[in-house]
């Protein structure tokens, strides 16, 4: 059904059609819509969970842990300093194969303290063994919700998912979705069935330790269970688009890319702006075209390649800055896939706390992009530096 | 593609009124898309929100530069912000004031004022006007049909208040139309 | 100008803040009534209630953000709060 | 004179906090209670927001800020390199009752633990006002928040106030105190008592907000005075763990206080709920049995 | 002075060498050894510190960017989950640019947990903005103290940095290590004089928030402190070399890298065993290298793509793996590094959770790097997976 | 016979807790007190490391870890998942002095607020025994431990015992209890108390260990005895927040307890160090006086 | 074998670690001295003394660590702590 | 290189004898490395040491496979744990043990029994054996001289202390002496 509401809320309404047994999260702005409307629909009886008030998110999502493992479909949401915060449970979480769904309004990491958007904060914990989505616009923030879930509860894949919208400049905006129905859900989302649970009539030890006779390989199940996440993403997407009409199964998406030259990957909200850029610029005679990375981990390397084998070059846009190293994560990974290809891939750090991304700002990166100019951050303020 | 920003201070109803006006917008079948300015700002403090109309699916995610349409809640920021900055030739302002028309435009823009503050008084006993504002909004633009906006109050407020409400958008917009 | 490290400032800088701005409604002093018990200067949560030679008070309306605590608490009910001009 | 020169001085104009604020008048008066040898330690919130956007800081004394939840071990390592240094300035810690009752806690107990010299003052305003107006442990019972709003299935917040002086009482702090900023000239000799009061001290201080609790910015005073007057918060003071002073007052029924704030505006409309009003006047009631709150009119 | 002791003693040592004034930490295994020590100090009156027992890594890490602000040299420890359950702290003091060292034991991450060696915790913490050294031996281990309090409290520089050194397999080994005297260290490391401190005599403001209008600037201002480093780290690394006799301006170094085909990229301790297979293979006629690389933050990009321009393939160890990516961080920055260049990168995830390397693994990762083979786990026990 | 057959049933043979270990006889006991319709939740440390290597569990129930400081967290979600399922297992705790008097704080005083439904068990060994004995808020006054060495400037631990139950008191805890393995049958009534009574329970198990604080492995039930002979261990229960029961002893001297012990042989060797010792005795006859130890030989 | 996902395991797996092999010291169980009080049984951290068809009480040397706790608790005195045979 | 494992209980000292081996070797001017077997290996359990020695600066640090030498300081252990895994043909076993010297060692390799624990208790009044072992690992393998190790020990304890130790490492030292 089509209707205009605030990412945040659209969210918080897809979490509840998921039907999740128990929510837990801690307040962080700009997260704080979903868990206030999550908490609106308890109060008032639209959704039948648990729904506890932590007193910070380590307790967030260490109840979820153990609401997971006890057999509960669970849900939490948090954002930069809080997902900072329980950082030591989400390498757990992860660790301990628990489907847990976690959405992240996307927001700068302090200090300096910002409430403002940038992605440095799921970025940071691209080795925590969680998959990351990220929406492009509130169809896909509520969308990926459900294929989280999904994915997620997978018996091949049983790993927790951050579902990444961008705090703010999506979660604070009204716009058209398209929200599933209830029956629509449950046919799509079976209840939660966990191959194993905390059970008195079965019992099991949950999270031993690994000595070093066993420790390797558990990772390696774990990036094996990654792996296998881009066949399951695949199917479980493909079935949405079969059943909803929106296709969920390609984990990037190109814009205008069959000929173009100059090509600009991205992630989140800012590929609508880029796209909107694109077209000025191909009216204007210039071939550009975006991948858009819609699910980070896995890492679509492969389907990075093929998809960029035939350009001339390669913008990448980085909402993050691995301190210290050649640039945003975006555009370390876009090389690392594009390895021996001899395509220049440029890298621009760019929007960090907020800083407003506008079509100039992508005409321009296209420009320095065509002189070879990147690796670098964009947008800085010469006054101040 | 059409913008609008709307001025007003914390606790006055600003991004509710960009939120409505964009639920109505999408009622009438124009795409919209409602944003406030991202900030800490406390109650009293100067605030912005916007709204965006356009006929296809709206993508674009940065701020708004250059408005075509601004409304001003409170007349008393005009003295400390810069309320009227950017917007676009042949654009509309509409501001909430008791006054006379006095302010300066910029050139090629049409200045509309309404007492808002006394019809949501008479009307609601409140001087809470973003409701009242979008009648004005919805007569001076064209961008949404008062059928909409009626709906869309309907949408958001118990019966009683909605009432309350397009009642005062109503005289706002008779008022806008008979001035224009 | 130039970032410091770190994201440090040294005091006065709120002071380019001019609160006064957010004003609505404005306190008036009426010193007739004054009893001179300094409760509005206590009381302000903007800090901004001064007091003059004579032992009478008023606010800087630079940063006054007219929330009225001062009329409202005033023992002598000395202040009054008016619409901001416009 | 002097003093009353020090009361814009410390805590400064052009700060962003909501007009009538309660706890940038707790800033105030803890400020000149406090005085220019002092360093503050200021954990994310409110006060932090509205008083430190880059580079407009408000605070004349050193100050520093560094999460939500360290305040209190931020502050324990300042001590440890003033002593070190042989430095005489005096530790405050401003938190507010989220950063203290709840995320807090990941580092004041065992601040407090270790016998920390500082004066931890907690603005208490009842719930996160900086993201919104969430429920934290030091909402009052039935207080609708966003986290814990009244609904069809909820009167609001479910939990009792979670009683901190007592959780650091039985820490061993030496001095711990309850405040009001309706009661300036107390809250003031409280800090100085916590601040010269070897070891970790704590005073927690009532500062109502007009924004979070529903009324406006004018009353804020007056709010916070009928929160004594009816026995809601209770302004004590405990020396190694023993009540050593209390205000009485002549109790007000509790609806007073409750029907001057949205928060509590459910308790009435669209129906009054007389058991959940009695609930709440069974809490003041108690308090006033424990801490001796009443004034016997008769007798004196 | 030549003594032989174990790992962590000579890092506690060198630590006392330092004179920190406050010291934070909280004991996990197997930084224990250091903290200990370091305590012991402390009750016979041999270091001049307060010493905080606190109660958790979180207020450890705290409580030195409170006394570190406030004016002195402070110093922690940690490893593993101590470093995750800190993370919002670690970004914290990059960001509030505070020069504290913090020594990591090297150890692998939870679920499962294990005690035991890899480097997945400082990687995973990549992002943070500390700088970053790495240990082969101890007595690096021990000398890299003294060049990150250097290095972190000069004025250009200004971040703090972890120094890593493998747990166990150096933490708790016993072997020579030269060790300076107090008149040395002194002479190399002035006293800490921060640039602005917490201080009634002149108040400053630290740790405010940034809006839209500065982060990105501020970040930048990060970023570029890291790149300064190199230089710097050049010139303190020289200096110590001019006065103790052992040069630690690079940030990589090579071993028979001169005519080498096969070059190994590795960090840490495992360089000694990669050394001895080196060896070993090159009696064999094989022409193999090693490239160590000391510091990984700043990442030293230029540095890796120079020395190994001429190479024909190049073999990657990590001792980390982030999950869902091509392979760990090395191999990834290493191909970022190298981009463009032709030259085959294999990476090779192995050691993980205490898993033993020996020569004979770096000789097989050698073959299977000159057949193409690569980019996946080494030293899978068949039998489990 | 069938509570016995359960005996070594849910913690079983093949642990790797040193030979005496008094935590794995904490273990033992409280399982036997909770039964098989008990989820048990582990923080890290020794019970942890000891019992369950991969794929090695010692555990015949449900059992969970997930860190060192989140037990009472994970406890909460297990909880509120049990609630919606309809599920009636009990949930016990089982957390070291390190897990639950430091670390832990950052879950235990959220969940304690919140007021979850489980039976939180410290096995208290008054140090971290998992890596190495360093110092907890736990460790007594005095105790050499490996962070809080005796030396040249010092004595040992320098800070008195953490009053663990009081702070849960202070939280509302409705019933809490200190107990000991030398005493298992009044160990296993309150554990079961503890479980039996709805909301969050905290019992405190006194359980020496043999490697940390330096004694034969045989020694452990006489030390734990010790401890209560002395006064320096008090087991009690408290309701609601009061004591309710205290096992009453003709106290030793506190030396007899000291003396059996490494961590405290620098108060005797090289010489014996009265003050610190009369320090000591002075926290007994406190226990004694606050707690009302003594039996008072004469008149009864 | 394959590895549990998630590094979990069912009961039962302890008893593969055979701790009476950790034993230096042997405890003998004098049935003749035995009041048949159960305390050895009840403060055996190893859980591994059990009782008879007879009610007399004698260790699994399986797992008997040898710790002798049962030795010095015993009321009858009727456990002596023997070397280990080696 | 050479290599030696040393077998001990949790509590047995093993470790020491590891880190006081090094030392001595270390002193008599030999390149040496010392490292426990890195676990959680409680008091009682058995548990595991090495040393590694070299006329050059060691680089490895992978775990000792094939030990040139091997010290059993407990000879409960042979019946559950494969103590002689891996000796090197050539290689030297010292157990300490009151019993006849009738173990199974790999051919080849050289089995030296002495009675340590008698030793021990004879001189230091304890059965802790990892310094008189020391003496007889000095005596048998040449690795480490006397002085060397009476330097070792007499760095690491009080002057009394180290004097009873040496004491028992001459003991041993002497009783393998003399039965080579
Ligand atoms: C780890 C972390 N979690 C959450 C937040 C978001 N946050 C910032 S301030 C705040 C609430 C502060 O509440 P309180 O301490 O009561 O101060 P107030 O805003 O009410 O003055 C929250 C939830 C954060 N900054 N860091
Ligand atoms: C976040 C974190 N910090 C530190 C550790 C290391 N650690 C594991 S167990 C432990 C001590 C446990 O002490 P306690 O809870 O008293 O249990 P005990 O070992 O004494 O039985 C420590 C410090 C850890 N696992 N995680
Ligand atoms: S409060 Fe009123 S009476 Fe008192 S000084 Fe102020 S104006 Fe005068
Ligand atoms: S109205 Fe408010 S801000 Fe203005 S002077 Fe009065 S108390 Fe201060
Ligand atoms: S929300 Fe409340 S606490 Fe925050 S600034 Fe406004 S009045 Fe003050
Ligand atoms: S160290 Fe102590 S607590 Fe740990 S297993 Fe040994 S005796 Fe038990
Ligand atoms: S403790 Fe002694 S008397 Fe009691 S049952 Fe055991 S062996 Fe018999
Ligand atoms: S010696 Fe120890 S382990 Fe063996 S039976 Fe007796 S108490 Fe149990
Ligand atoms: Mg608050
Ligand atoms: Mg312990």
């Amino acid at each position: 059904m089509m209707e205009i509401t605030e990412g945040s809320h659209a969210v918080a309404e897809a979490v509840r059609l998921c039907r999740p047994q128990v929510v837990s999260a801690y307040p962080i702005t700009p997260q704080t819509h979903i868990v206030e409307a999550l908490a609106d629909f308890v109060a008032n009886g639209k959704l039948d969970a648990e729904y506890i008030t932590v007193e910070n998110e380590l307790s967030a999502l260490s109840a979820c842990v153990g609401a997971s493992a006890a057999g509960s479909r669970t849900y939490s949401a948090t954002t930069s300093q809080g997902l900072l915060l329980m950082t030591e449970v989400v390498f757990n979480a992860a660790g301990m194969r628990l489907p847990i769904v976690m959405s992240i309004a996307n927001r700068a990491v302090g200090a300096p303290l910002s409430i403002w958007n940038d992605m440095q904060d799921s970025i940071s914990l691209r080795d925590a063994g969680w998959l990351q989505f990220y929406a492009e616009d509130n169809q896909e923030a509520t969308d990926l919700h459900f294929l989280a879930y999904k994915v997620a509860e997978s018996k091949e894949i049983q790993l927790p998912v951050f579902v990444c919208f961008d705090g703010f400049i999506l979660s604070h905006t009204y716009e058209p979705i398209d929200m599933l129905l209830q029956e629509q859900v449950d046919q799509y989302l079976p209840k939660f069935d966990p191959a194993e649970k905390l059970d008195a009539k079965d019992p099991i030890s949950f999270g031993m330790y690994a000595t070093p006779e066993y420790y390797l390989e558990f990772r390696y199940e774990m990036d094996q269970a990654q792996k296998r996440a881009k066949d399951v993403i695949a199917k479980a997407g493909k079935e949405f688009g079969t059943m909803f009409g929106r296709d969920y199964s390609a984990l990037t998406v190109g814009y205008l890319l069959d000929d173009a030259e100059t090509v600009i990957v991205a992630m989140g909200s800012v590929c609508g702006t880029v796209k909107d850029a694109i077209d000025e610029m191909r009216a204007a005679g210039k071939k550009v075209g975006l991948l858009k990375i819609r699910v980070f981990r896995p890492f679509p390397s492969e389907e990075i390649a093929k998809a960029l084998s035939k350009v001339k070059r390669v913008a990448v846009l980085d909402k993050n800055i691995s301190l210290g190293a050649k640039g945003g994560a975006t555009a370390i990974e876009v090389r690392d896939a594009m390895y021996g290809s001899m395509i220049p891939v440029k890298g621009y750090v760019l929007g960090l706390g907020g800083r407003d991304i506008r079509k100039k700002d992508i005409k321009e990166i296209v420009s320095l992009c065509e002189n070879g100019i990147g690796d670098q951050f964009y947008g800085l303020r010469k006054e101040l530096i | 593609m059409r913008e609008l920003r709307i001025h007003g201070r914390g606790g006055q109803g600003s991004v509710t009124a960009a939120e409505l006006i964009a639920v109505a917008a999408f009622e009438g079948g124009v795409f919209a898309q409602a944003f406030p300015a991202f900030g800490v700002e406390r109650r009293g403090a100067p605030v912005q929100a916007f709204v965006r109309f356009d006929d296809k699916k709206i993508r674009k995610r940065s701020q708004v530069y250059e408005p075509d349409y601004i409304i001003v809640q409170d007349s008393t920021l005009i003295k400390d912000v810069n309320v009227f900055m950017g917007v676009k030739k042949g654009g509309i302002v509409i501001v909430n004031t008791e006054k006379k028309p006095e302010y300066q435009v910029p050139e090629g823009v049409k200045l509309i004022t309404i007492d808002a503050t006394s019809i949501a008084l008479r009307v609601l006993g409140l001087p809470i006007t973003n409701t009242t504002l979008m009648g004005a909004f919805a007569a001076a633009t064209g961008e949404i049909q008062f059928a909409a906006l009626e709906k869309a109050l309907s949408h958001r407020f118990n019966k009683e208040l909605a009432a309350k409400n397009i009642e005062a958008a109503r005289v706002a917009f008779d008022f806008v139309r008979g001035a224009a | 100008m130039t970032l410091a490290v770190g994201c440090r400032a040294r005091p006065g800088k709120s002071r380019d803040n001019k609160t006064g701005s957010w004003r609505v409604f404005k306190p008036s002093f009426d010193h007739e009534k004054c009893s001179k018990c300094g409760m509005c200067q206590t009381l302000c949560p903007e800090g901004c209630v001064h007091e003059d030679a004579e032992g009478f008070f008023d606010p800087d309306f630079t940063y006054c953000k007219g929330c009225g605590i001062c009329a409202t608490e005033c023992p002598k009910e000395a202040i009054a709060m008016n619409q901001e001009e416009k | 004179m002097a003093e009353k020169k020090k009361t814009c001085e410390l805590f400064d104009c052009g700060h962003r906090a909501c007009g009538g604020c309660g706890a940038a008048l707790t800033a105030r008066l803890v400020m000149q209670a406090a005085g220019t040898e002092t360093i503050v330690v200021n954990s994310t919130g409110c006060m932090e927001v509205f008083s430190t956007p880059y580079p407009e800081t408000a605070w004349k004394v050193p100050w520093i800020h560094s999460l939500f939840e360290n305040a209190s071990a931020v502050a324990s390592g300042i001590e440890a390199s003033l002593k070190k240094q042989g430095r005489k300035e005096k530790i405050v810690i401003m938190a507010g009752d989220g950063a203290t009752f709840d995320i807090g806690m990941i580092c004041i107990s065992g601040a407090f633990e270790r016998g920390h010299d500082f004066a931890y003052i907690c603005y208490d305003n009842e719930a996160y006002m900086n993201t919104g107006i969430q429920r934290s442990g030091a909402t009052p019972y039935d207080a609708s928040t966003t986290t814990s709003p009244a609904g069809t299935c909820s009167f609001g917040n479910r939990r009792p106030k979670k009683d901190m002086p007592a959780i650091l009482a039985a820490h061993g702090a030496p001095y711990i105190a309850t405040a009001s900023i309706a009661y300036p000239a107390d809250l003031k000799q409280k800090v100085e008592k916590a601040i010269n009061t070897p070891g970790p001290c704590y005073v927690q201080v009532h500062a109502p907000c007009c924004t979070g609790w529903g009324f406006e910015g004018d009353q804020t005073i007056a709010i916070a005075k009928l929160a004594i007057e009816t026995g809601l918060w209770v302004n004590f003071e405990m020396v190694d763990g023993k009540v050593t002073k209390v205000k009485k007052v002549v109790r007000k029924p509790v609806e007073e206080y409750l029907k001057t704030q949205k928060r509590f505006r459910h308790l009435f409309k669209p129906k009054r709920q007389d058991a959940e009003i009695a609930l709440i006047q069974a809490i003041a009631d108690r308090n006033a049995g424990k801490y001796g709150l009443d004034i016997n009119l008769r007798k004196e």
